[in-house]
C-alpha cells in the first residue's frame, strides 16, 4: 500500500477563488492510501516545495499528488521537488484543478466538487504508480536549420559560431529568402542586400556551415538528440564543384521565356538562371520544365558555351542521409494569394500590385532597373494610392484572422521613399488602424506623413475600378470625414497579408511538430517557451512560428539558437521512462504490436519463459527503451493485452475511469 | 411600447448579425452604392444597434436607400453583413402596423407600361409588411 | 435531360423573350423546361429576417415540386435565382428555417434542401458545356462587342450563390464567347443598377444605371447582356438609348439560328 | 461525495484528451477562460491510440452518460500516425455500440489542436448538451458498481 501526500495549491485566489480547498484536503483524507494533505498559497515556491520536503520526509511518503495547475507547467518542478526528498520523480501525479477547473467554472460548490474528483482520480492513478527510471541517449553534435532566409542564415551563424555543425537546407536555388527581394528595411532605411549579403557570404564561407541549396527534407526519423534526416537534392543540372558562376550560359540560354521568381513574376529568365545576381552559391540550376533540351532533346548551347563543363543533363535527384541533435525550422512567409480578393482588380490591372511586388519594382536589379513605373504603359505614376489589410484581420474564410504585423511600417517606407525620390507623385494610404509598436517605428511612421506629407485616410477601399483610360478609381470610405471617395490613381498597391510558406505542414508532420489552423507552428509556451515546439528537439526561427519583421526575425533567430546550442552542448539525454513494455507470460509474438509501432521500437526474441511450470521457449517482443516515445499504440493493439505502457498503465487508466465515474 | 434595449435585442435576432464583430473598417461604407443618399451611413449602424439608438435609425432615411445589393455583406471582412441590419431595423418599421413606405395608393403615379412586375413585388415585399 | 422550372412573374408578362428564347434554345440544345404546376411568385427579394418564414414557402412548394419528380430546378430570371437558391440553403442548413417550414407545409416528406438548384447559365457552363454550345451555334455573333451585365443577385453572396466569382466573374463572358462574339469586361458590370428602389428614388437608380453603361460603352461594348427583367428595366429607362440591352436568352437563340424562324411565325 | 441534485440530470462525461495537442488545448480553453460544463473531466493519455476501447467500455459499465476523445489532428500526431489508429479503433467501437443499442451521440471523436482552446470549450459544450438531451446511460451501466 502506498503512503500518499496529496497537496492542494491555492495558486492565491487563481485556484482558491472557485475550489474550496479546504474541502478538496478534507476530502483528500478519506481516500485509499492517502496519510497527509494539505493546502498552501502556492505549492510550487520555494516554501511551498518544502512543504512537500517535510512531508515526504516526516510521512514516509511514496507517492505524491499535488492538485495545482496543469502538468504541463509545472509537473517537473514538483517531481524535482519530491526527487530531492529521495522520492521517485514518477511518483508523483498532478490533479489539473486551474486550467479545467477553476478558471472555467463561476460556481464555488460545482468546481469544488469537481476538483476533488480530478484528485480523486489522480490519488487512483497514482496508488499504481512504480518508480521508473530514466534511460540515457546520446546526442548528435550537428544541427539541421530547414530555411534559408535570414532567420534561417542567423541561426546558423550562431549555433556554428558556438562550435557546432550546422547544415541548412534551402528549397530554392540560393539562400537570402524573402529579405533578399527587398530593396530597403525599415525604420531605418537601410538597403536590404547590403546587410544581408554580407551574412549570406559568410554563411557561406563559415567552415562550420554547409549548405544544401535547391534541396528539400524528405523525411525525418528518431526523436530529441538523435534524428535522423533525409535531404533531397534536387537536380541542379550544374556541377557544383565545376561551374565559375561566370553567367555565359543565362546570356546564351535561347529559352528566356520563364517568369522570375525572385521578381514575383514581373520580369523573365532564362532556363538556366540564379535567381540574382548575389546568389549564394553562384551556381545556376536548370529549370527543366523550361529547357528545350529537356523538352525536346535539341539545344545543349549551355554546355557549348560552358568553359568549365560544368552543365550535367544526366544528373539525378541525390538522397543524402544525415544525422541530427537539432532541427530548426525558418520555413518562413510567402504573400497570400489574391485571387479571392478581386473588388481590389489584382486580375483585371497591371497597375494594382502587392507590396512586395513594388519593392521588385523600386529595387534596382528588379523588372524595371529601379524605376518607379506603372506596369501597363512604364509611365511614371503621379498618384499611388496604398490599401492597408488586404486579406489580414478577416472574420471570414477568404483572409488570415490574424494582423500581419509588418504592412504597416512597411508601407509607411514605401510611402516615404516614393515621396522622397519623386516629389511630385501624392501618396494615399487607406488604412484601419496604424499599427507602430516597435522602437521607433511611430516617429517612423509619423515623418511619413509630417515630413513627407503622405495622406492618411481612416477607411477600408471598397473597389477599385479600372477606367477606359487606363486609371485607376478607388472608392473607398474616410471614416473621419464620413465621405465616400472616388480617387483617380495611377497605381494601387496591396498589403497583402502574410501567411506561412505552403510546405510549412508538410514539414511540420515529417517533425511531429505541433501546427495550428493558419499554419503557424506552435510554440511549447506563448510566453516562457517561444522559440521551441512541444516536440524536444525541435525550434522555431522566424516566420514560421508568427508574423514578425526583420528585426525581430534576428532575435528569435539567436533565441532558437541558444536553444539548441542548449541542447547540443549535452553529452547525454535522459529519455521518458515511460515506455512500453510486453509480459512475457502473455504475449504470443503475433508482430501486431511491431505494425503499429511508429519508432521500430519493438524487434522479437526467442526467449524461454516459465508458464505456470511448464518451461519453453516462446518468440517475444522485446521494446527497446531508447527508441520507444511511449505513445502506446501498441497497448491497444495486443490482442492478448501483454503490452502495457509504464506510467499510463491499463489498470491507471482504468482506475482514473472508475475514480471519475465512482 | 417597447424599450430601445428590447428593440435593439430584436435587430439583432432578426438580422443574425452580431454587431460587436465589426472592427470599423468602413469597407461596407466604401462599397455602397447609396453611400450620398444615407443619412446613417452603413458602418454607423452597428454603432446604434451597439448604443441601443433604435429610435434614430428605423427614423433614418437610410432604411428606404438601401438596394440590398449585398456588396456590404459580401465585402465585409469581418461577417458583420451591414446590409442584414439594415433590412431588421426596416422590418421594425414595417411591422408595425400601419408604418410603410409604400402605399398601393401611390402606385399608378410611379408605373409606366413597362414596368416589371418583379419591381413591383419586390418593392412591396421592402417596403411594406 | 428533364428540369424542373421555374419562370417566375415577369416571364410569364413584361419579360416574356426571357422565357420564350429559353425555351427554344433549351429544346435545340436537347435538354427540357418542365414548367413546375402552379408555381407562386417568389417575393422578388430574399426575406433577410431570420424569423420570415411565410415569405420562404413559395420558394419551398417550387423546391419540392422538383423534388418530387426527381429533377433538378432551373430558373433564369436573377431574382427568383437568388430567392430559391437562398432559400434551398436555409432548408438545408438552417434547422429553425426547415423545422418551421416543414411544420407549415405538412409535406408528405419534410423537405430539407434536397433539390439542386440551377440558373440556366449554369446548365450551360456545367452541363451541356460551352466548348458544346459553340458547337451548336450555326449564326455566330461576329463582331459583336457585347458587355456581360451581372448585376447583384446572381453573384451574391459569393459563397451562398456559389455561382461564380463574385468580384471577378466569367460565367457570361465564356458564354458570349461561345457564341461567337466578344466579350467586353468593364468594373461595373457586378455592381447594382438600383433594383426596387427605382420605383420610389428615380434619380437613385437613374445614376447607378449611368455609370453602368458608360463604364460599359468605355470600355468598347456596343450593347449589354443580363439575365434580369429588373435590371433589364432600369438599364433601358436610364438610358439614352445608346447602348441596347438584351435577355442573354435572346442572343442565345439568335445565335441557335432561331430567332428568324420565331419572328417570321 | 456524490451530490444528487434532484432538480436536473447532471450527465457524467469522461474525456480521454492526448497530451501534445488536445489536453494542450483544454489548457488553452482554461487559461483563456472560455468555460464549459463541470460535468466533464478530462483523462490525459499519451495519445489518443492509447485508448483502449476497454477504457470506454468500462467508463460505461461504471455509470458515464457519454464519452469522448480528443487527438491531435490527422496527419498532425506528435507520435506520426496514433490518431489514425484511434480513429479506425473508434469507428469499429461506435458502430458495434450503436448495434447494441447505444446511442451514437454518447460517443464522439474530436480532433483538436494545441492552439485550439476555443474549439474545446465548443465541443465540450455541444457534447454536454447532446448527453443531456440523450439522458441518462441506462444501457451499459452495471448496477452493482454504483455505490
Amino acid at each position: 500500500m502506498q503512503r500518499i501526500g496529496v497537496f492542494v495549491c491555492h495558486c492565491g485566489t487563481n485556484i482558491a477563488g472557485t475550489v474550496d480547498v479546504k474541502k478538496v484536503v478534507e476530502m483528500a483524507a478519506h481516500e485509499p492510501g492517502v496519510v497527509h494533505a494539505e493546502d498552501y498559497a502556492y505549492m510550487c515556491s520555494e516554501a511551498g516545495q518544502e512543504k512537500i520536503h517535510k512531508a515526504i520526509k516526516e510521512k514516509k511518503l511514496t507517492g505524491l499528488v499535488v492538485c495545482s495547475c496543469s502538468p504541463r507547467m509545472h509537473e517537473t518542478t514538483f517531481r524535482n521537488a519530491a526527487e530531492k526528498a529521495g522520492l521517485n520523480p514518477y511518483m508523483v501525479e498532478i490533479a489539473n484543478i486551474r486550467e479545467h477547473c477553476s478558471w472555467i467554472h463561476k460556481d464555488m460548490e460545482e468546481a469544488t466538487e469537481k476538483a476533488v474528483i480530478l484528485m480523486r482520480a489522480a490519488v487512483a492513478k497514482v496508488n499504481l504508480d512504480a518508480p521508473l527510471k530514466p534511460g540515457e541517449s546520446k546526442v548528435t553534435k550537428r544541427a539541421l536549420v530547414i530555411g534559408g532566409g535570414i532567420a534561417g542564415i542567423q541561426t546558423a551563424l550562431d549555433i556554428a559560431e558556438a562550435g557546432y555543425p550546422v547544415d541548412i537546407v534551402e528549397k530554392t536555388p540560393s539562400i537570402g529568402g524573402r529579405m533578399s527581394q527587398l530593396d530597403k528595411t525599415f525604420p531605418t532605411l537601410d538597403c536590404s542586400s547590403c546587410i544581408l549579403t554580407p551574412k549570406m557570404g559568410e554563411v557561406n564561407a563559415h567552415p562550420l556551415i554547409n549548405i544544401y541549396t535547391y534541396s528539400e527534407v524528405e523525411s525525418v526519423a528518431g526523436f530529441v538528440g538523435d534524428f535522423t534526416v533525409e535531404i533531397r537534392k534536387k537536380a541542379r543540372s550544374v556541377d557544383m564543384n565545376k561551374c565559375t558562376g561566370c553567367g555565359l550560359c543565362q546570356e546564351k540560354c535561347p529559352s528566356k521565356k520563364s517568369l522570375s521568381e525572385f521578381n514575383r513574376g514581373l520580369s523573365t529568365r532564362s532556363a538556366i538562371y540564379t535567381p540574382f545576381a548575389q546568389a549564394v552559391p553562384n551556381v545556376p540550376v536548370i529549370d527543366r520544365d523550361a529547357c528545350i533540351k529537356f523538352k525536346t532533346g535539341k539545344c545543349g548551347i549551355c554546355s557549348k558555351v560552358c568553359q568549365a563543363g560544368a552543365i550535367d543533363y544526366d544528373q539525378k535527384d541525390e538522397i543524402i542521409t544525415e544525422k541530427y541533435g537539432a532541427i530548426v525550422v525558418a520555413t518562413g512567409f510567402d504573400m497570400i494569394k489574391l485571387d479571392r480578393y478581386d473588388e481590389y482588380a489584382y486580375s483585371q490591372s497591371k497597375d494594382v500590385i502587392t507590396s512586395l511586388e513594388l519593392e521588385r519594382i523600386m529595387n534596382a536589379a528588379g523588372p524595371t532597373g529601379g524605376h518607379l513605373e506603372r506596369l501597363s504603359d512604364g509611365k511614371a505614376p503621379k498618384e499611388i494610392v496604398f490599401i492597408q489589410c488586404v486579406g489580414s484581420r478577416c472574420a471570414d474564410d477568404r483572409g488570415k484572422s490574424y494582423c500581419s504585423k509588418i504592412c504597416c511600417m512597411y508601407t509607411a517606407k514605401h510611402a516615404m521613399l516614393i515621396r522622397d525620390k519623386y516629389p511630385d507623385t501624392n501618396v494615399t494610404v487607406f488604412y484601419i488602424d496604424v499599427r507602430t509598436p516597435g522602437k521607433n517605428f511611430d516617429e517612423f511612421y509619423r515623418r511619413a506623413v509630417e515630413d513627407y506629407g503622405v495622406n492618411y485616410i481612416k477607411g477600408q477601399v471598397g473597389k477599385v475600378i479600372p477606367q477606359p483610360n487606363g486609371k485607376l478609381l478607388v472608392q473607398g470610405a474616410d471614416l473621419i470625414d464620413s465621405k465616400q471617395i472616388l480617387k483617380e490613381a495611377d497605381m494601387v498597391v496591396l498589403a497583402a497579408a502574410i501567411e506561412p510558406n505552403e510546405g510549412v505542414r508538410k514539414i511540420a508532420t515529417m517533425l511531429t511538430a505541433s501546427i495550428d489552423t493558419n499554419n503557424f507552428l506552435t510554440e511549447a509556451h506563448a510566453k516562457l517557451r517561444p522559440v521551441e515546439s512541444p516536440t524536444a528537439g525541435i525550434f522555431l526561427s522566424g516566420v514560421c512560428q508568427g508574423p514578425k519583421d526583420i528585426p525581430e526575425t534576428v532575435s528569435q533567430a539567436g533565441a532558437a539558437a541558444v536553444k539548441a546550442i542548449g541542447l547540443l552542448a549535452k553529452d547525454k539525454l535522459l529519455t521518458n521512462p515511460c515506455t512500453a513494455h510486453s509480459d512475457e507470460l502473455l504475449c504470443n509474438g503475433c508482430s501486431q504490436c511491431a505494425n503499429v509501432c511508429p519508432y521500430g521500437a519493438i524487434t522479437y526474441e526467442d526467449k524461454e519463459v516459465n508458464d505456470h511450470g511448464i518451461r519453453e521457449t516462446r518468440r517475444i517482443a522485446v521494446v527497446n527503451d531508447a527508441l520507444c516515445q511511449g505513445c502506446g499504440a501498441c497497448t491497444v493493439t495486443c490482442p492478448s493485452g501483454a503490452m502495457d505502457l509504464q506510467g499510463f498503465s491499463n489498470r491507471q487508466i482504468l482506475a482514473e475511469v472508475d475514480a471519475i465515474c465512482r | 411600447m417597447k424599450t430601445e434595449k428590447n428593440r435593439a435585442e430584436m435587430i439583432k435576432e432578426i438580422s443574425g448579425v452580431n454587431p460587436l464583430k465589426c472592427m470599423k473598417c468602413g469597407k461596407c461604407s466604401a462599397s455602397c452604392p447609396s453611400y450620398n443618399e444615407m443619412d446613417i451611413k452603413p458602418h454607423q449602424f452597428v454603432s446604434y444597434v451597439i448604443n441601443e439608438d433604435i429610435e434614430s435609425l428605423v427614423n433614418s432615411k437610410s432604411l428606404w436607400k438601401c438596394l440590398s445589393c449585398f456588396a456590404c455583406v459580401e465585402r465585409c471582412p469581418r461577417d458583420v453583413k451591414p446590409g442584414k441590419l439594415i433590412d431588421a431595423a426596416r422590418q421594425i418599421v414595417v411591422r408595425e402596423r400601419g408604418n410603410t413606405y409604400l402605399d398601393p395608393d401611390e402606385i399608378p403615379e410611379l408605373i409606366d407600361p413597362d414596368t416589371p412586375q418583379q419591381l413591383l413585388v419586390s418593392a412591396f415585399r421592402r417596403y411594406r409588411r | 435531360m428533364k428540369y424542373s422550372y421555374y419562370p417566375g412573374c415577369t416571364l410569364k408578362n413584361k419579360a416574356q423573350d426571357l422565357d420564350h428564347y429559353a425555351r427554344i434554345s433549351a429544346e435545340a440544345l436537347g435538354f427540357e423546361l418542365e414548367e413546375i404546376s402552379e408555381w407562386q411568385c417568389c417575393g422578388g427579394v430574399y426575406p433577410l429576417g431570420t424569423d420570415e418564414i411565410a415569405t420562404k414557402l413559395s420558394s419551398v412548394r417550387a423546391l419540392n415540386d422538383a423534388k418530387e419528380k426527381g429533377q433538378d430546378l432551373v430558373t433564369l430570371c436573377s431574382a427568383c435565382h437568388h430567392v430559391i437558391k437562398r432559400v434551398n440553403d436555409d432548408m438545408k442548413n438552417v434547422d429553425d428555417i426547415r423545422t418551421r417550414a416543414n411544420n407549415y407545409m405538412a409535406l408528405d416528406e419534410p423537405y430539407a434542401g434536397e433539390t439542386k438548384v440551377l440558373h440556366y447559365l449554369e446548365v450551360l457552363r456545367d452541363v451541356i458545356g460551352f466548348d458544346e454550345l459553340k458547337k451548336k451555334v450555326t449564326n455566330p455573333l461576329k463582331g459583336k462587342k457585347i458587355g456581360a451585365y451581372y448585376g447583384c443577385l446572381l453573384l451574391r453572396p459569393g459563397k451562398l450563390m456559389a455561382f461564380d466569382d463574385p468580384e471577378n466573374p466569367k460565367i457570361m463572358e465564356d458564354f458570349i464567347r461561345a457564341l461567337g462574339a466578344e466579350p467586353v469586361i468593364y468594373p461595373y458590370r457586378n455592381e447594382c443598377c438600383g433594383g426596387y428602389i427605382s420605383l420610389k428614388e428615380e434619380d437613385m437608380s437613374k445614376e447607378m444605371c449611368r455609370k453602368i453603361e458608360k463604364s460599359a460603352s468605355g470600355f468598347g461594348a456596343d450593347m449589354l447582356i443580363t439575365a434580369c427583367p429588373l435590371c433589364m428595366y432600369n438599364l433601358n429607362k436610364n438610358n439614352g438609348d445608346n447602348l441596347p440591352v438584351y435577355y442573354f436568352t435572346e442572343l442565345l437563340a439568335e445565335a441557335l439560328g432561331l430567332k428568324e424562324e420565331v419572328e417570321e411565325q | 461525495m456524490s451530490i444528487e441534485k434532484n432538480e436536473e440530470f447532471r450527465p457524467k462525461i469522461v474525456a480521454f484528451c492526448c497530451n501534445w495537442c488536445s489536453y494542450a488545448g483544454a489548457d488553452l480553453a482554461g487559461s483563456s477562460r472560455m468555460s464549459y460544463s463541470a460535468d466533464v473531466k478530462i483523462i490525459r493519455v499519451p495519445c489518443s491510440c492509447r485508448v483502449n476501447p476497454m477504457f470506454i467500455l468500462r467508463a460505461f459499465e461504471r455509470g458515464a452518460d457519454g464519452v469522448i476523445m480528443c487527438g491531435c489532428h490527422p496527419g498532425d500526431c506528435h507520435y506520426t500516425s496514433g490518431n489514425f489508429y484511434a480513429r479506425r479503433r473508434m469507428t469499429l467501437l461506435f458502430s458495434m455500440l450503436d448495434y447494441i443499442g447505444v446511442e451514437n451521440g454518447r460517443t464522439r471523436v474530436e480532433w483538436v489542436s494545441a492552439a485550439e482552446g476555443a474549439k474545446f470549450s465548443q465541443t465540450m459544450h455541444e457534447f454536454v448538451d447532446k448527453i443531456t438531451s440523450l439522458g441518462k446511460n441506462v444501457r451499459l451501466e452495471d448496477l452493482r458498481c454504483r455505490n
